[in-house]
C-alpha cells in the first residue's frame, strides 16, 4: 500500500479556545482536523476531571491535525499564537498516510 | 432572630442542602460517587429551563409591571459596580495580584442561578411572594461585571482588547439564552403554556434541584480538596464578607424599587452570589494569567455554600423584616 | 380556513413550537448553547419508549382491529412508493445528482418520528381520537422507502449490494426496535401496566418534548448555518412540496381505510414527514458518495419545521373537514 | 402453588421484566439500541437516592427499632459468610480455577441493588410491608464478601495484600456513599421531606426503573453474545442454583430476627442476589488475573434474569407462607 | 526497560463504519485495537460536531491499532478497503511498545 | 518556530487503575498528562465497549504523557510495575514539542 510522508500535530488546549484555535488554523491554511474529547489531566496549574463539571471553564479537547511537512511551519505559527498564553502542549510526530492527495 | 434561626434550622435541614452536604463529603472523604458530565449538565438545561418559563409565565399573569424596566437597569448597574466594590476589598484585606483580584472581583458582579433557584424555593415553601421578572434580572446581571473586570485591568496599564468573538460568547453564553429564552416562551404561553408542562417543569423541581446541589457539592468539595491551598485567610475572609456587603446593596436597591419582600430578597441574593458558570469561561479567555482554582474554589467553594446555608435565610430574615413582609 | 389559522396559531404558539424556535434561534446567533448528545440520546429513548408504550396500551384498550393489518401495509406501500414520487419529483425542479436525488428520496419515504408525536399532541389537545396502532405503522414506514432508493440507484446501472450487515442495520436498528418493542410492551400490559409508569410517561411526555425540540432547533440551526449554502432554490422548494404531495397520498390512503380523523392526520403526517435517524445512517454506509449536507439540512432543517409549524395544523383541518370529525 | 405462579405470572407481565427482555432480545439479535453510558449513570444515580430517601423516611416514621442493628449485623456476617459457601458449591460443580471461584464467590456474597428494587416495587404492589431500613442492610452487605473471596486467596498461600486506596475504594464507593448519604437524608427530612420531593423520587420511579432495566438487559444480552461461551454448565448451575442456597440462608436470618414478611423476603433477595458493580471493580484490582467474563457474565446474565423473573416471586411465596404474612 | 518496535495506526473513520472496519481488522489478523470517541472535526466535507445529535450518520471515531511492523501492510490492505469509498484519514507512526508478546 | 526533541508515552489501561498509574508517574517525577476517554475495543481478553455501562469495571482510558527523553525509562518502569498484571498496551513514539521549559 503505498503510503506517503506527513506530519501529525497533536494540540492540548482549552476546550474554551477550541474555536479560535481552528479558525488560526484554517487561516494557517489547515484543511481538516479532528477534535478529541478529554476526560482530566494534570499539570503545572494543578489536576482536573470533567467530571460532574457544567462549566466550560476547566476542561480540556485535543485537536488533532495531520499535514503535509512543508505545511508544518505555518501551522505551528498559528498554534502557538492561540495557545501562547493559555495552558496547553503541542507535539508533532512524523507519520505516513494512506490517501495523501486529501492533506 | 429566633425566626432567622428557625429559618436557617429549616433550611440546612432540607433534602436541597443536605444532599449538597453529601456531595461535598463524599468529594472530601475521595469517593469515587460522581454525576456524568452529560448529566450535570442535561440538569442544569432542565432548571434554567424551568425558572426561565415560570418567570415568564408569572410575568404574563401579573402584567408588565413599569419596575421590570427600572429592575432590569438596577441589576446592570450592580454588577457592573460590585466588582469595584469587591475589587478595592480585595486590595485591602488579600494580598492577591491585581489580575487574579480582578479575576475575582468579576465573579462578584456577577450571579449564582442556582444560589437565586435555591432562594426562590424557599420563598415558595414560605409563601413569600416575588416578581417573576427577577429572572430577567438575573439575567441581565450576568454579564456587565466582566465589563468592569476587564476595564479595571486595562485602567493599569495592561492593554487588552476584547475580541468581538468573546463579546458574543459572554451575551450569548448558554445560561443566559436558555434562561431568557425559556422566560420568553413562559411569558408568551402563559398560565396555558404552564399547563401544558407543569407536572415536568414544577412537581419534579425540587427533586430534580436536590441531584444537581448532589452534584454541586461533589464539584465544590473537589475544588477544596485540590485548590483549598490557595485560600489564604484574608481570601476565604473575603468569600463570606463579600455576599454580606452585596446583599446590603441588593437590599437597598430593593427597597429603592419598592419591590415586594420576595423581590428583595431575591435582589438581595443575586448581588451577594458569585458566578461560576459564565465568568470563570470569560476569564479563561480574557485573563488566562489570572488563577482559576482562586477564584473557581472561592465561588464555589466558600461563597455558594455561604449563600445556600446561612445568607439565604438572613437575607429573608432581614428583607422581611425591613419590608414588613 | 379561520379554523385552520386559528389552530396554526395555537400550535405556533405552543412551549413545543417556541422552544424549537429558540434552539434555532441560538444556533443562528451561534450562541453556545447546546445539549450534550448523552442526554439528546436519553430524551430520544424516552420519546420512543413512551410513544411506543402508549399506542400498544391503546390497541389493547380498543382490541385488535381488522384495519390493523391493512394499515401497516398501506404504511410499507407508502414508504416504497413515496420516494419514487420525490426522486421523479427531484429530477424535474433540481439539478441534484441521480445519487444524491435517490439519497433525498429515501428520506421522504421514511417518517419522521418526533414530527408523528408532535402531531399526536396536537390532536391530544384539539380532543380528536385516533387509532393507537399509527404508531407501528410509523415503525413499518422507516425502512422500506431505503431499499426503494438503492433500486433506484441500481436501476441507473450502477451496482450496489445490500450487503447482510446493512439489512440487519436497517430492520433493527434502535429507534425500530425499541417504539416496536415499547408498543408490544404497552399492548401486553396495557391500562395497569400504564397505570403503574404513566407518572413518568404520561405526565411529563409534554415537558420532555419541550427540550427535546430545544435540541433538534440547535441541530437544525448549526445544519442550516453549515450546510444551507448547498439548498438552491429548486431544493429548497422540493422541501415544502414535498411533504404536501406525501400527505396527499396519507389523505387518499387514510380515507380509503376509513381511519378515524387523528388517525388520517397521523398517515398524512407520517407520510408528509422525512427521516433524519435512520435513513442518513443507511445512506452513509449505502451511498457513501451522496453529499450528505443535502439530505440532512432538507430534512431537519426544511420540511421538519414546515411540518411542525404550517403542516400538521393543515393536515388536521384537512382531515377534519374530509372525514367529518 | 397457585399464589406462586400468579405472582410468577403477573411479574413476568410486568413492564419492569418486559423491559429488561426487550433489551436482552435487542441485544441477542444485535440491533444498535443502546443507551449512552451517562444516561445509564444518571438513571442508577436517581434509583439509588431514591430508595436510599425512602428507607430514611420510612426509618423516620416507625422509629428506631431495636432490630436495626442486629439486621445490619446479620447482613454483615452473611455477606461474609456466603462467599464461603458459594466457593465450596464451586470447587463440587464447576471445575473453575481457585481465583476465579474466589472472584466468582465474592459476587455472591455481595448484592444487586436493582433486584433489590425490583423487589420492593413488587411488595409494593402486593401490598405487603417492609422494614425501610432493609436500605441500609443492603449498603452493609456490598463489602464484606470482598474481604472473604481476598481472605479465601490467601489461604490458598498467595500473599495478596489489600492496599490502604482499596479499601477506601471499596468502603466509600459511590453506590454505597449515595445509597447510605440519601437514607441518612431521608431519616433527618422524614415525611416532610419526602412530600417536598416524591413528584421526583416516588411518582415516577417505577418508569424510570423500566428505562433502566432495559438498559441492563442490554448490557446483559452484550455479555451473553460475547462471554456466554466460558458458560460451561456447571457455572450455569451455579448462577441458577447459589440465589436459590443464598435465598435460604436469608429465609434463615429473617425468621431468627422476626423480620416483617417483606422484610423477610427482601433478606431473601438481597441474600440471593449477586454484585455487577462493586466486586467486578474490586476484583479487577484485587485479583486481575481472574476472568471478567465468568463473574459478569454469571452475575448480570444468569442469576440477576433468574431471581428478577422467578426468584422474587419465589422467595414472596415461601416468605409470606411462613410468616403467614 | 525493554521495548519493541511497532507500528502504530490511527484511523478515523465514520461511527457507523466502526463495525465493519474492525471486522476486517480483525479478518487481516490484528488481535486488538481501541476506539476513541471523536467529539468534531472539520475537512473537505465540512464541519461537524456530535453535540446534540442523536442520529449516527454524523458522527466518527479513532480506531487506533498497535501491530508488528511486518503486520503493516495487511492491515492498510484491510482498512483501504473498507474507508475506500468513505470519508475519513488514515495514519502510520513508529512506535515501540512494552510487552511485545501482547501484539 | 523552535521545537525541542520529547517523547510521547501513550498508556491504555483499565479506568480502575487510573489514579494508581498517575500516583505512579508523578512518583517518577512525571509533571504533566493528559487522560483521554475510551469508548471500548478488542483484544485477548476478549472485545468491550463502555455502551451503557453502569460500573467500572469494563472501561479503559488512555493516559498520554509528553516527557523529555531523559525520563523516559523511569516513566516506563513506573508505568510496568502498575500495569504488569493487568490487561493494557504501552507505546512510545518520538516527538517534537513547543514550549519545552514545560516538560
Ligand atoms: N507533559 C504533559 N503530557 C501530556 N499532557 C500534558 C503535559 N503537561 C500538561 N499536559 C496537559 O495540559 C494541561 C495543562 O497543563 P499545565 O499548563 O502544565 O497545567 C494538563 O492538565 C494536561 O491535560
Ligand atoms: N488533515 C486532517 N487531520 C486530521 N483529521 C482530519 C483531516 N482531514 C480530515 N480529518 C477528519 O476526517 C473527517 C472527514 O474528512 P473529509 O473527508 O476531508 O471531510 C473530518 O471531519 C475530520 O474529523
Ligand atoms: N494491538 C492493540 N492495539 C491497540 N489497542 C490494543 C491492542 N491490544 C489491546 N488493546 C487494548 O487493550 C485492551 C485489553 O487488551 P487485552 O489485554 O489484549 O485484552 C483492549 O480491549 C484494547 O482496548
Ligand atoms: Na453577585
Ligand atoms: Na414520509
Ligand atoms: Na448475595
Amino acid at each position: 500500500m503505498q503510503t506517503h510522508q506527513a506530519k501529525r500535530v497533536e494540540i492540548t488546549i482549552e476546550a474554551i479556545m477550541q474555536s479560535r484555535l481552528t479558525d488560526a488554523l484554517k487561516k494557517a491554511g489547515v484543511t481538516g482536523f479532528t477534535v478529541l474529547p478529554v476526560l482530566g489531566g494534570s499539570g503545572r496549574s494543578g489536576a482536573w476531571t470533567r467530571s460532574g463539571e457544567i462549566g466550560r471553564a476547566a476542561g480540556m479537547v485535543q485537536v488533532i491535525c495531520i499535514i503535509r511537512p512543508e505545511r508544518l511551519n505555518g501551522l505551528l505559527d498559528a498554534a502557538f499564537a492561540v495557545v501562547e498564553k493559555h495552558i496547553g502542549v503541542v507535539s508533532v510526530v512524523d507519520c505516513e498516510v494512506l490517501r495523501a492527495e486529501r492533506f | 432572630m429566633e425566626q432567622i434561626l428557625t429559618l436557617a434550622g429549616n433550611n440546612l435541614l432540607s433534602p436541597i442542602i443536605l444532599s449538597f452536604a453529601l456531595g461535598v463529603a463524599a468529594s472530601l472523604a475521595r469517593s469515587d460517587l460522581s454525576v456524568p458530565e452529560a448529566a450535570a449538565k442535561a440538569l442544569s438545561i432542565y432548571l434554567l429551563f424551568a425558572i426561565g418559563f415560570k418567570g415568564g409565565v408569572s410575568v404574563a399573569a401579573h402584567g408588565i409591571d413599569v419596575k421590570l424596566g427600572l429592575s432590569l437597569l438596577a441589576g446592570v448597574i450592580l454588577s457592573a459596580v460590585l466588582p469595584l466594590v469587591a475589587f478595592a476589598l480585595l486590595n485591602v484585606i488579600t494580598g492577591l495580584s491585581r489580575l487574579d483580584a480582578a479575576a475575582v472581583a468579576a465573579h462578584y458582579g456577577s450571579i449564582s442561578i442556582v444560589t437565586f433557584v435555591a432562594a426562590t424555593s424557599v420563598l415558595e415553601s414560605s409563601g413569600i411572594a416575588s416578581e417573576g421578572y427577577m429572572v430577567a434580572v438575573a439575567a441581565a446581571m450576568e454579564a456587565p461585571a466582566i465589563l468592569s473586570a476587564l476595564w479595571l485591568i486595562s485602567r493599569g496599564g495592561d492593554g487588552r482588547r476584547m475580541d468581538s468573538d468573546l463579546w458574543r460568547e459572554i451575551l450569548l453564553n448558554g445560561s443566559i439564552v436558555l434562561l431568557v429564552g425559556a422566560f420568553l416562551i413562559g411569558w408568551v404561553t402563559g398560565e396555558e403554556g404552564l399547563e401544558e408542562i407543569s407536572s415536568f417543569i414544577v412537581a419534579p423541581f425540587k427533586g430534580v434541584l436536590c441531584l444537581f446541589l448532589l452534584d454541586m457539592g461533589l464539584v465544590a468539595g473537589r475544588g477544596l480538596r485540590n485548590g483549598g491551598g490557595v485560600l489564604r485567610p484574608g481570601v476565604l475572609a473575603f468569600g463570606v464578607l463579600m455576599p454580606l456587603i452585596g446583599s446590603a446593596f441588593g437590599l437597598g436597591t430593593g427597597l429603592l424599587l419598592v419591590l415586594s419582600p420576595g423581590g428583595v430578597v431575591l435582589m438581595m441574593v443575586l448581588s451577594a452570589s458569585a458566578s461560576y458558570i459564565a465568568v470563570p469561561a470569560a476569564m479563561r479567555v480574557a485573563l488566562p494569567e489570572a488563577n482559576p482554582s482562586i477564584y473557581l474554589t472561592l465561588s464555589l467553594g466558600v461563597t455558594f455554600p455561604f449563600n445556600l446555608t446561612l445568607g439565604i435565610p438572613l437575607y429573608v430574615a432581614v428583607a422581611t423584616a425591613l419590608t414588613g413582609g
